[in-house]
């Protein structure tokens, strides 16, 4: 059994995001790079074969989606309860903490101007946030941060993914925390 | 909202002054998203704000909708106007009383609508982001036809964890418990309790004096209680509405503890930080290979 | 877009098998003859291209599945459905059900102390609880109860099979596996 086939079983199995790591579990022949190798191979192969889905990139994890152009023909099944559309005063907070992380409730209601303590809570529920941390200063407050589900529900691979703040319409004068940027190279773009 | 009837567009323009000035603050997710749309409706240098003008705006907008909001969110629109009223009294301070290193008064304004303004940017590209990737299907996207009952996996639930669920459900508050006849309750033993009570506390629930025994006595004696030290000019009693919790104030000059309810915000966050992936969010379905980990 | 790779896309997306009936609601363009067609260029490409999956005739529906020669791979991951069990919170709100009913969904969240929407949707979906009336007061609110299925599911008679609130610590207690018990120091024979 080729490394792509034992992979692609896989991947195929799969209803969530699978880390390299956990797709070589599927074989003792298998390490990481090896699984990186073959999810290139598959990509080329559907491309080529014009399969009707892909290998995505969504966080750490790879996936095997459809392709966005099936989107109207699956729109008429009866499909499962998908995650609802974020509501604007989520998406706000949201936006703050990705681009802003590691940041606290103060932080995140300043910029918003509003109160901020049930929609943090609800995106704690979502598992689209989580606490990294506490803060210095009076009462050490909860720092909040992106998760991987945050990732995969917006489908990117990585914070990367996002526009540097400097190419946003409206750029702000000061310097953004975006060290972890820099750090490490740009993973293959997941063409979502 | 304002008026029902006309729908502003995000970017079209208010109609200045009289009557046809609709804003439906509803739709705004705050004072910053009101403001912003103020000044965008208007073609207006966000970099040179006609404070005068748009402080005007500003109040006609939020003065009706005002008392239809709830109160933390009427604060935050209120806080907002007495910083602009407050920016508009410093702008006309005559020009000599303010130096050249002066900052302009609007200058943190400024800075926070644009602020504001570029995570409108990014809430636009999250949203992109989420519709694009509401159009790739995993497997599983179809659902399920329903299965037949008969055909149905057996929940893995037995009596026993039935039951074990049924011996966690609290005791139904009781009506009246059956006390021994010697457990007697004076008035006197409750004004003693009450003044030690609002001694430590500048007010106390009525319902402390009795909830713990539970018994119409108990009840009795502490309203009875009550009732004497507000003769005696001790507490004063006060119930917002029929059927509203009773509060025993004291009278006695203290500090001021006014509650500050918003601030343990961030403590029960932590254990909601998980919320199952399990059956209760999902619903039942067929388990695909979605448990590989 | 061609036939076949409609097909692909609704036979990768779907959980179980569909008739060509069902696959051809997918488009207007398509129809059981073109869908049957489709799925056998489908299984000649997978074949050729030895792909990981093949369509499947399962009664009279297709569906795409592994081949056979991969179930060792996968077998090594968590992924045997196994039975569904109950969350806790829903296994509380059925006993709160079992022995107060009627009871509407206010008066669960009270006892509860949290929401219990999702839970009673998942209840009523596994049919082990039923809407059986309306309560008086404000808005007439649903009332809940048990259903056959329940007594069947925990192999009641009926529901005064329920050993009584006052009852459940020794109902509890009884049954406790039988090695606990054996395990204790047996009473000395008489006769010893």
């Amino acid at each position: 059994m080729r490394p792509e086939q034992i992979v692609e079983a896989t991947l195929f199995a799969s209803q969530t995001p699978l880390t390299p790591a956990e797709l070589a579990r599927a074989d003792e022949s298998l390490d990481e790079t090896q699984v990186e190798r073959a999810i290139e191979v598959l990509r080329e192969r559907y491309e080529e074969d014009e399969r009707a889905f892909q290998v995505y990139q969504l966080g750490d994890g790879f996936q095997l989606l459809t392709r966005p152009e099936y989107a109207p023909y699956l729109e008429r099944f009866d499909s499962v309860p998908r995650p609802p559309h974020l509501s604007p005063a989520a998406l706000e907070s949201l936006a703050i903490i990705a681009y802003r992380q590691p940041i606290g409730r103060i932080e995140i209601e300043d910029v918003r101007g509003v109160s901020a303590t049930s929609v943090l809570r609800t995106l704690i529920d979502w598992e689209l946030i989580r606490v990294v941390g506490r803060g210095e200063g009076l009462g050490r407050p909860l720092l909040y941060g992106t998760t991987e589900r945050f990732l995969e529900h917006f489908g990117l691979a990585s914070l990367e993914d996002l526009p540097p703040p400097d190419e946003l319409p409206v750029a702000l004068g000061e310097s953004e925390p975006d060290e972890a940027r820099e750090a490490e190279p740009a993973a293959p773009p997941a063409e979502l | 909202m304002i008026s029902g009837s006309t729908k502003p567009q995000a970017g079209s323009p208010i109609a200045i002054g009289g009557e046809s000035f609709v804003v439906e603050l509803d739709r705004f997710q705050g004072p910053l998203d009101l403001l912003l749309h103020l000044i965008r409706s208007q073609d207006i240098d966000i970099l040179d704000i006609p404070i005068a003008h748009i402080t005007g705006q500003f109040l006609r907008a939020i003065e009706e909708g005002l008392d239809r909001m709830p109160l933390e969110r009427a604060g935050e629109f209120l806080e907002m106007s007495a910083t602009l009223v407050r920016i508009k009294a410093q702008m006309l301070l005559p020009r000599p009383e303010r130096y050249e290193w002066e900052e302009d008064p609007r200058a943190e304004l400024v800075r926070r609508l644009l602020e504001y303004e570029h995570f409108q940017d990014v809430v636009h590209v999250l949203q992109t982001a989420e519709a694009q990737r509401g159009r790739h299907m995993a497997k599983g996207y179809i659902e399920d036809r329903p299965p037949p009952v008969i055909s149905r996996p057996q929940l893995e639930v037995s009596l026993r964890d039935l039951l074990e669920a049924a011996a966690r459900i609290p005791d139904p508050v009781p009506v009246a418990q059956v006390r021994p006849p010697s457990a007697t309750v004076t008035v006197g033993e409750k004004v003693s309790l009450l003044r030690r009570l609002i001694g430590k506390a500048k007010r106390v629930a009525l319902e402390r004096l009795f909830k713990p025994w539970g018994t119409r006595a108990h009840a009795v004696a502490a309203l009875l209680a009550a009732l004497e030290l507000a003769r005696q000019q001790v507490i004063r009693i006060e119930q917002t509405k029929p059927f509203s919790p009773i509060w025993l104030f004291s009278l006695a000059t203290g500090s001021d503890r006014s509650g500050s309810a918003d601030t343990g915000a961030d403590g029960p966050e932590l254990e909601s930080s998980r919320v199952g992936s399990g059956i209760e969010e999902n619903g039942p379905r067929a388990a695909g290979a979605e448990e590989l980990s």
